[in-house]
């Protein structure tokens, strides 16, 4: 496999960053890590994963659709899109690297979104296999191998050189740019790195955790179940776990009034709040309970249904450690789980 | 500090005025020709206390420059105690927005009277200049406003 | 770049109906003239005024008629108000067609078909009703069941006299809730109308309305016999995107802007209890 | 502690003076504590949980517990009793369906901060004299214990129950908190400085709204960031002017209703120290009107419901600090 | 979307000469909903209105804009002209392109393009306008006239003349005010108190008048139309229905060295007194400070002497309370203290008196039974400088910057009069200018010049000096002559300003008023609604609104109880429909906005509401009452869910006027 010396990073960024924009993890004062644009003098954050998921790159918090201009009877409508530039997402840890199959399977469905396919086909995905998984770990439950993460091409350490290789042509192309840079190196120590990942993983609280008893047969046994009402009561109705999680992609069009014109523009959205199937004349549901079910039911039925059994979770566990009240899909799959 | 005191930038100053006094206060100066620059735009309100921080913020988003709110004396409110109240949540609100880091010169209250067509027209003229020294309002603006 | 369906055109309201004292019936067409796009009966279109609002509305006209489209829209929310207040030659934004349709070319064709609708609900039908009288020859026997509150909340209500009413083979029952003076039809609710009128259960049902007159009328066909597989509604759910991404119209696996809005009763069934 | 509290709980359950208790849950982890509901004593058994980690303040589910059929117990540490206290001067929540047990207060732990270390794949957390002995999949790691507190339980105001109906554990006192020291580090900034810090902490805000539904004080039926008619309404930060327009008028908002509980800057999955804006105003509402603790009684008027005649003008902004 | 018609007024050139009227109607056309936008001359003329409403019929209007003068001005008559043409006042909005645009500016591209703008915000607004019905509250048929000087016996007794039931308050023991210590009128020289002394009698007789002397409004609640007022009636030590005012008490009382206020000082009254022998209600009061009895528990002297038991020492101020329908105020003035003016001696020399000290030194019933002697050594003056203008006309702190309107008449009237008694005294007075408009007022300075000559001098006096031998140097200039004058004067008279009553700025407190920062009363409008004040229901009579003299103060206190007669002959008067009201949806019932209602219009009530989830519950929201609401918002900003909101002025109308202008 091709590999690069861990000291010559700052090189193989700059390579990368020359021709095209590069984003990578890197640690905030805080001590959380964040995707940023790669400046010279940056560092790769050690964090194993990014505070914010991966896929703000393809999907946006907030995004403009539209714009309109209002005259009279008349409106005029400005297509506000351009072609994406082309860009590098250096790092991606395998759970997130798996969000964006799953994103994909929504948004380029038909009608495809042109907004998330614009920026998915500029976009290279350069994923980091994980050598320091946690506890709140659990992506092995839908059968993702942190040490060998997907991507269009993907890299992986063994603690001096950083391993690299193509997954497609992307990947490949990507591979071809940088290539003056790479060297043929021996992954035996690399082999043993991963091996002893993989021995860390199955020792993580979590490890035991499988999807057997969850997927889009499982609408009955679920949604009727008295566990929602105990799992729901403490939920506070933020967004937060939507917001962290890199599936959820639910989101909402809106309307703003520049004063010079209308942008229609799209944001996240999050079935956990009160408003989000209001009608004028009701909202079919009600209580927290209908919406905290239905996050879950989501993720653990309703998607696999629709996407031969594939779940719409990933195991990142960026939930686990930021919801204010520390409820979580693990919590609700252990309480409901009917074996 | 700003160096430059651009001289050419016209401000926009959103003024709320309440009724009984500062709004009369401003007819005063029109009725004695007292001038005060166009970039002056008069809300009137029922009294100062109807001003709701929000619209003092809708004002910077929508690309004021400063705010400006105008009512009666201390003491003289219409309503008795308006004034008082909007005192109390302005100082709050200014010192907010002074701690966020936006220019103190943006906002101001000023309380005019009925009679005080003459203070209504320094103070405006004076507030202009003031937020015309500022520069345009860049820290609390929705670039989505901006005008192209 | 593609077109996106998130991009909407421009419709041009034509002409402006009073249907009732609620219900206004907008006629829209592109701006070059001719419909902006074909759908089929039971589809809908995001409709919009840019700043004020976007929703669903369901496409009344019948995709036979070439010119234009039509929606029956009732007023009860902000962008509704907004729409009944406006002038003829107002633009407004349109996408879509949106969503699956009746089934009228395959399992409605050649069935005696009885339509069931209370108030607004008759919008959705009215397209279907058009397209089968305009293609009369592949179906059998109609039958119309339509209720309001009063007379003057009858939609389509000069429609219903003067087409409807006349064509053969088209049975056209009406009825108010309560007595009226003027009207000398038939009162009381739909659902127990629709008892007493005692259909063929050889008919395939189609049913639209508020959503208690249709949990009482799809009881009172099953005790007359009808089955769950012989019945279809539509539904209504709030939307944004209209294409099965935004999430906000899921019930079950099913996203009701785009797997809906037309669903056979016993497929509703394998839903979740969520609409 | 955790026993004494089950105790009492069981022992309110049985003679019928409570039909609930609002306490804490524990969770997969050493740290993930969810606040919960229990009704029996079976349940109290097996999963409540007091220890270092159950922070949460659980006065904002009384809004909605005590308007509920039948009394509730609700545990609350001091701070916890300054909200409920505010709560009830509101009118938000039912007096008489609360027994308050008082207990004591933290520091509680920020699992966070233990992680901010680099500390990963915790299993367990051991509290041995002030050092923190904490077990992981990658071996045994030791901190401080203070290293990792949380930050509100960092700068406590009060060790002192301001309401209660029952007490476990030794009644503390006010503190002399230093709890005002970032703000004035923040208002002796010069504006710019005020003015990058902020955006740089408000610009991490992601809107999920943790901060808002957390707090006590944000109880309206009906936010009006969510109300589409009030002109505010927003669902994402969709341009830096948003971030910081609602996150002043929510500060705006619980002005003089505050209590500093903390909350805000707990559950921010950003990091960003919230609480500093409603500290401003906390200070600020001190030091131009007179000492007032929000939630210490629930007889005063809100300083920004009141007014004195010889209040000082909006220019003191202007007088002080730096520009 | 509403159907919005825009008229755009020239007010002659007032508008036009600044403002592109064609352009701003042109560019107004634009905007969203305006179907019709017009210009016009006079917007407000009779043929203005039919313009407008023609087109509110024509175009089936549902909002009206108008840019001309200020709403204050004239808001009414087009709020008025919609209403007769069927469309609801309150889809009227007003955008002020006069006052506050084109006589504030003078640069025609910029005034025009502000012009456009206001315009805009006002269509925003009123797109965002509902209509509004004004409720009504009751009136209460009675009314309130504080000041029982000339101005509020005139007031009182035209109101009671109408039939109406008047109370007056007067804080002396009793009515009479400053009048009553005037020995003689300008400019027709008649005796004060022969002409005010019949009109105490007729007001203290009247059956519609109460009068409460030695009292005070203690407390104003309510609005227009029923106004609750606390009246405080201090203890006078007297039963006021036993006292028969025979004076037999304040004839044996031994304490006589109380200085005597009606008389300025001059000379001294008992402990137990009736003012004057005039005096309405003519009852006694013991001043508590001097009384022996209460001081010091001994002496008892008046009780005893009392032949009907009148004297009650145990007597305790009491407050009465009572609704009126109107209140007005007469609350009159005071010479200024002259503290700050050393260089005229008043403080260290008897002999230099202010005018209305001269008025009693001069009247027959004053110190020296109308022989004018020195009050330092009772000799004859025979040379006396009349000084104008102390404190009038001063652009220091010192004084006051108004002229006080009546000094140069009363100084012509005393100096005449001086002349006409003791011919052998010389008069000079110094002036700055000698105001006289009024009637026959020029005609009677003139004979104090030419038929009396009194020495009149344009020159200011420098400095009063009072020497040893008991003359007064006065030190001045002339300043038609260009020279330094020394006068060796006897007397010296000193027309002090006049300012408003020190109860005043209390009271309009209370009563919400406002004042100017001289403290006199605020009108309505300067020129059009001079004797009412801007809060509904309160008018103002005589020199509280202004310095008045006495024809004039009479004036003004029958147009103000005329004023005040057109309110109370209505059974109830229409309230402002822009008052605050909560959506209870949305109410959190958490008692902010209770806590900021000046007016206690906020009650709160349990309300059982349907929840979303089907069950019913009971919550606490807020109710408005909208005859008590005066709209002032106070409650919509301290509500933070934003149920509370303001008919009129709304979150989302001030906000699209907000982004109109920002746009």
């Amino acid at each position: 496999m091709l590999k690069i010396s861990l000291d010559k990073l700052d090189k193989l960024f700059e390579a990368i960053s020359a021709s095209q924009t590069l984003y990578i993890p890197v640690d905030r004062e805080d001590g959380a890590a964040e995707y940023k644009k790669y400046e010279n003098g940056m560092k790769l954050s050690s964090a194993l994963n990014t505070l914010r998921s991966a896929k703000d790159f393809f999907f946006p918090q907030t995004e403009n659709l539209v714009d309109f201009k209002m005259e009279g009877q008349n409106i005029e409508v400005i297509d506000v899109r351009e072609e994406s530039e082309d860009f590098v997402i250096f790092g991606v840890r395998a759970c997130d690297a798996r969000s964006f199959t799953i994103l994909d399977k929504v948004f380029l469905a038909e009608p495809v979104d042109s907004y998330y396919k614009n920026r998915r086909d500029h976009g290279t995905v350069v994923t980091m296999a994980c050598t320091r998984p946690t506890e709140t770990c659990f992506c092995g439950t839908f059968g993702i191998d942190a040490a060998a993460p997907e991507g269009d091409a993907a890299c992986y350490s063994d603690g001096e050189s950083l391993f690299i290789e193509a997954h497609n042509e992307k990947g490949q192309k990507f591979i071809d740019s940088i290539s003056s840079l790479l060297e043929d190196g021996d992954t035996a120590k690399l082999e043993a790195v991963r091996a002893k990942t993989r021995e860390i993983l199955k020792k993580l609280p979590l490890a035991n955790l499988t999807t057997d008893n969850f997927g889009g047969d499982k609408l009955n046994e679920y949604f009727n179940s008295d566990k929602w009402g105990e799992l729901s009561e403490s939920c506070l109705g933020c967004g937060t776990c939507t917001f962290v999680c890199p599936t959820c992609q639910c989101y909402d069009i809106k309307d703003f009034n520049t004063g010079h014109g209308i942008k229609r523009f799209r944001c996240w959205d999050s079935c956990m709040y009160s408003d989000f199937t209001k009608m004028a004349h009701g909202n079919p549901r009600l209580t927290q309970l209908e919406r905290f079910r239905q996050r879950f039911m989501h993720k653990l039925v309703y998607f696999p249904a629709n996407n031969n059994g594939e779940f719409g979770c990933v195991g990142c566990g960026r939930c686990l450690a930021k919801c204010p009240i520390s409820m979580n899909i693990v919590k609700v799959m252990k309480a409901l789980e009917v074996k | 500090m700003q160096v430059n005191d651009n001289k050419d930038f016209q401000p926009l100053i959103v003024a709320f005025c309440c009724n009984w006094c500062s709004y009369a206060g401003a007819d005063l100066s029109g009725t004695n020709r007292l001038n005060y620059p166009t970039n002056v735009k008069i809300i009137r309100v029922p009294c100062s206390c109807r001003v709701n921080p929000m619209f003092i913020l809708r004002a910077f988003q929508r690309g004021a420059d400063g705010v400006i709110l105008c009512g009666c004396h201390p003491g003289d409110c219409h309503y008795t105690s308006g004034n008082y109240f909007t005192r109390r949540r302005m100082t709050l609100l200014f010192s907010m927005l002074d701690f966020l880091g936006i220019e103190r010169d943006r906002t101001r209250v000023e309380w005019v009277s009925a009679a005080e067509g003459a203070k209504f027209a320094a103070t405006m003229n004076e507030f202009t200049e003031a937020v015309r020294k500022l520069g345009p309002n860049r820290r609390l603006e929705d670039l989505r406003c901006r005008k192209q | 770049m593609n077109n996106d369906t998130l991009i909407p055109y421009i419709g041009v309201v034509t002409d402006i109906r009073q249907d009732t004292p609620d219900v206004k019936t907008f006629r829209v067409v592109s701006p070059e003239g001719g419909k902006v796009f074909e759908h089929m009966p039971g589809q809908c279109a995001m409709l919009s005024i840019p700043g004020v609002g976007e929703a669903m509305f369901s496409i009344t006209s019948s995709p036979t008629n070439k010119e234009f489209m039509e929606f029956s829209i009732k007023k009860c929310g902000c962008l509704t108000t907004w729409l009944h207040a406006m002038d003829v030659g107002q633009q407004i934004t349109i996408r879509g067609p949106y969503g699956n349709a009746f089934p009228v070319e395959s399992d409605l064709k050649g069935k005696d078909l009885l339509f069931i609708a209370g108030g607004i609900g008759l919008a959705p039908l009215r397209s279907v009703i058009n397209y089968v009288r305009d293609n009369r020859a592949n179906y059998g026997d109609v039958q119309i069941i339509y209720g309001s509150r009063s007379k003057d909340d009858l939609v389509d209500y000069k429609e219903i006299i003067d087409e409807w009413m006349n064509d053969t083979g088209i049975e056209v029952n009406l009825t108010i809730d309560n007595p009226q003076e003027g009207w000398d039809g038939h009162v009381g609710f739909v659902p127990n109308y629709v008892k007493e009128l005692d259909p063929s259960i050889n008919k395939t049902v189609l049913i639209c309305g508020p959503p208690i007159m249709i949990k009482f009328t799809l009881a009172g066909l099953k005790e007359l016999g009808f089955k769950e597989t012989q019945v279809y509604t539509t539904m209504e759910l709030r939307m944004k995107c209209g294409v099965g991404k935004c999430g906000r119209c899921n019930i079950g696996n099913k996203y009701v802007c785009k797997d809906g809005p037309v669903f056979r009763f016993d497929q509703l069934g394998e839903l979740p209890d969520e609409y | 502690m955790q026993e004494a509290m089950i105790n009492k709980a069981k022992q309110l359950l049985a003679d019928g003076t409570v039909d609930r208790v609002i306490g804490w849950k524990r969770g997969e982890f050493a740290y993930d504590i969810t606040p919960a509901v229990f009704e029996t004593a079976e349940e109290l058994e097996k999963e409540f949980v007091f220890d270092d980690f159950t922070a949460a303040n659980v006065s904002k589910y009384l809004v909605k517990e005590s308007k509920k059929e039948g009394k509730i117990l609700a545990f609350l540490k001091p701070c916890d009793t300054y909200s409920f206290n505010q709560l009830t001067k509101e009118h938000r929540v039912v007096r008489e369906n609360v027994y308050i047990v008082g207990i004591p207060g933290g520091p509680k732990l920020d699992a966070e901060k233990i992680k901010a270390k680099g500390i990963t794949g915790i299993l367990g957390v051991k509290n041995e004299n002030y050092t923190l002995k904490i077990d992981t999949v990658y071996g045994e790691e030791t901190m401080p214990f203070y290293e990792a507190i949380l930050d509100k339980c960092a700068t406590c105001k009060s060790k002192k129950h301001v309401v209660y109906d029952e007490l476990i554990g030794d009644e503390g006192e006010v503190l002399d908190s230093n709890r005002f020291d970032m703000v004035e580090k923040l208002e002796n900034m010069t504006a710019q400085e005020r003015y990058d810090f902020w955006r740089g902490e408000l610009s991490k805000c992601i809107r999920c709204n943790a901060c808002r539904n957390v707090c006590p004080a944000c109880t309206c039926e009906k936010c009006v960031f969510d109300n589409p008619n009030s002109g505010v309404e927003n669902k994402a930060p969709a341009d830096s002017f948003e971030e910081n327009m609602f996150h002043i008028i929510r500060a705006f908002h619980v002005a003089g209703r505050c209590t500093d509980c903390g909350e805000c800057s707990r559950v921010c999955p950003q990091h960003i120290p919230l609480h500093l804006l409603n500290r401003k105003f906390i200070k600020d509402i001190n030091s131009l009107y007179g000492e007032y603790q929000a939630g210490e009684d629930t007889t005063s008027r809100a300083p920004l419901n009141d007014y004195k005649q010889d209040d000082c003008e909006t220019t003191v902004v202007h007088e002080r600090g730096v520009e | 979307m509403k159907r919005i018609g825009v008229f755009v007024c020239h007010c002659g050139t007032n508008i036009a000469a600044t403002v592109d009227v064609k352009a701003v109607a042109e560019a107004l056309g634009h905007e969203p909903g305006v179907v019709i936008s017009q210009d016009y001359q006079y917007m407000c003329s009779e043929s203005g209105q039919n313009l407008v409403k023609n087109a509110i019929k024509e175009h089936n209007l549902t909002g009206v804009v108008v840019c001309s003068c200020s709403p204050r001005m004239h808001e009414n008559t087009f709020r008025k002209a919609a209403a007769s043409a069927g469309l609801n006042p309150y889809l009227v909005e007003i955008a002020n392109i006069r006052e506050q645009c084109s006589w504030i500016h003078k640069d025609i591209a910029s005034a025009t393009e502000k012009a456009i703008i206001l315009g805009k915000a006002a269509v925003a607004k009123v797109h965002l306008n509902s209509p509004l019905t004004a409720g009504e509250s009751p009136v209460v048929k009675r009314a309130l006239v504080i000041g029982g000087g000339i101005a509020g016996i005139q007031t009182a007794l035209d109101i009671a003349e109408a039939g109406f039931d008047v109370d007056i308050v007067e804080k002396n023991p009793t009515i009479g005010g400053k009048m009553a210590q005037i020995d003689k009128t300008f400019p027709t020289l008649d005796c004060a108190a022969c002409i005010l002394t019949p009109k105490m009698v007729e007001a203290s007789q009247n059956e519609h008048i109460t009068i409460h002397s030695f009292s005070e409004v203690a407390d104003v609640k309510g609005f227009v139309g029923n106004f609750t007022v606390k009246i405080k009636k201090k203890a006078r030590f007297v039963d006021e229905t036993k006292c028969t005012g025979c004076g037999l008490c304040t004839e044996k009382c031994p304490m006589k060295k109380v200085p005597n206020e009606f008389n300025m000082g001059l000379d001294n009254r008992t402990a137990i007194y009736i003012p004057f022998a005039q005096a309405v209600p003519k009852v006694a009061t013991i001043d508590p400070n001097y009384c022996m009895m209460l001081q010091k528990g001994k002496c008892g002297i008046c009780s005893s002497v009392c032949s009907v038991g009148a004297i009650d020492y145990k007597q305790e101020d009491k407050i009465i309370e009572q609704q009126y329908g109107a209140i007005i105020v007469a609350t009159g003035f005071n010479p200024i203290k002259l503290d700050k003016y050393d260089e005229f001696a008043y403080n260290q020399c008897p002999d230099v008196v202010t005018s209305l000290e001269l008025e009693r030194l001069m009247n027959a019933a004053g110190p020296n039974g109308g022989t004018l002697l020195r009050p330092s050594d009772k000799t004859h003056p025979h040379k006396i400088v009349f000084v104008q203008c102390v404190g009038s006309r001063c652009d220091d702190s010192k004084g006051k910057p108004y002229c006080s309107k009546i000094c140069c008449m009363y100084t012509a009237k005393h100096a005449m009069l001086i002349r006409e008694k003791y011919p052998d005294t010389d008069v000079y007075v110094f002036y700055i200018d000698v105001r006289t408009p009024g009637k026959n007022f020029d005609e009677f300075y003139r004979r104090a010049v030419e038929q009396y000559n009194v020495h009149y001098i344009k020159g200011m006096v420098g400095k009063v000096t009072p020497r040893s031998d008991g003359k007064i140097d006065v030190q001045a200039s002339d300043l038609l002559a260009n020279e330094q004058l020394h006068i060796d004067a006897d007397m010296v008279v000193l027309a002090a300003a006049i300012e408003p009553d020190k109860t005043a700025r209390p009271l309009a407190t209370m009563l919400t008023t406002q004042m100017d920062t001289n403290d006199f009363f605020t009108e309505a409008h300067p020129k059009l609604r001079p004797v009412e004040s801007a809060t509904a229901g309160i008018f103002l009579s005589g020199a509280c609104q202004g310095p008045k003299d006495i024809p004039e103060t009479v004036a003004q206190a029958s147009a103000a109880a005329a004023k005040a007669i057109g309110l109370l002959v209505k059974n109830s008067i229409t309230c402002n429909p822009c008052v605050a009201h909560s959506d209870e949806l949305m109410c959190n019932g958490c008692s902010s906005c209770e806590k900021v209602c000046p007016y206690g219009a906020i009650t709160y009530i349990d309300k059982e509401f349907r929840m979303p989830d089907r069950t019913t519950a009971i919550r606490r929201v807020a109710s408005v009452n909208p005859a008590v609401c005066q709209g002032c918002g106070a409650c919509t900003v301290a509500c933070p869910s934003g149920a509370m909101d303001l008919n009129g002025f709304s979150n989302s109308q001030i906000m699209s006027e907000v982004d109109a202008i920002c746009k």
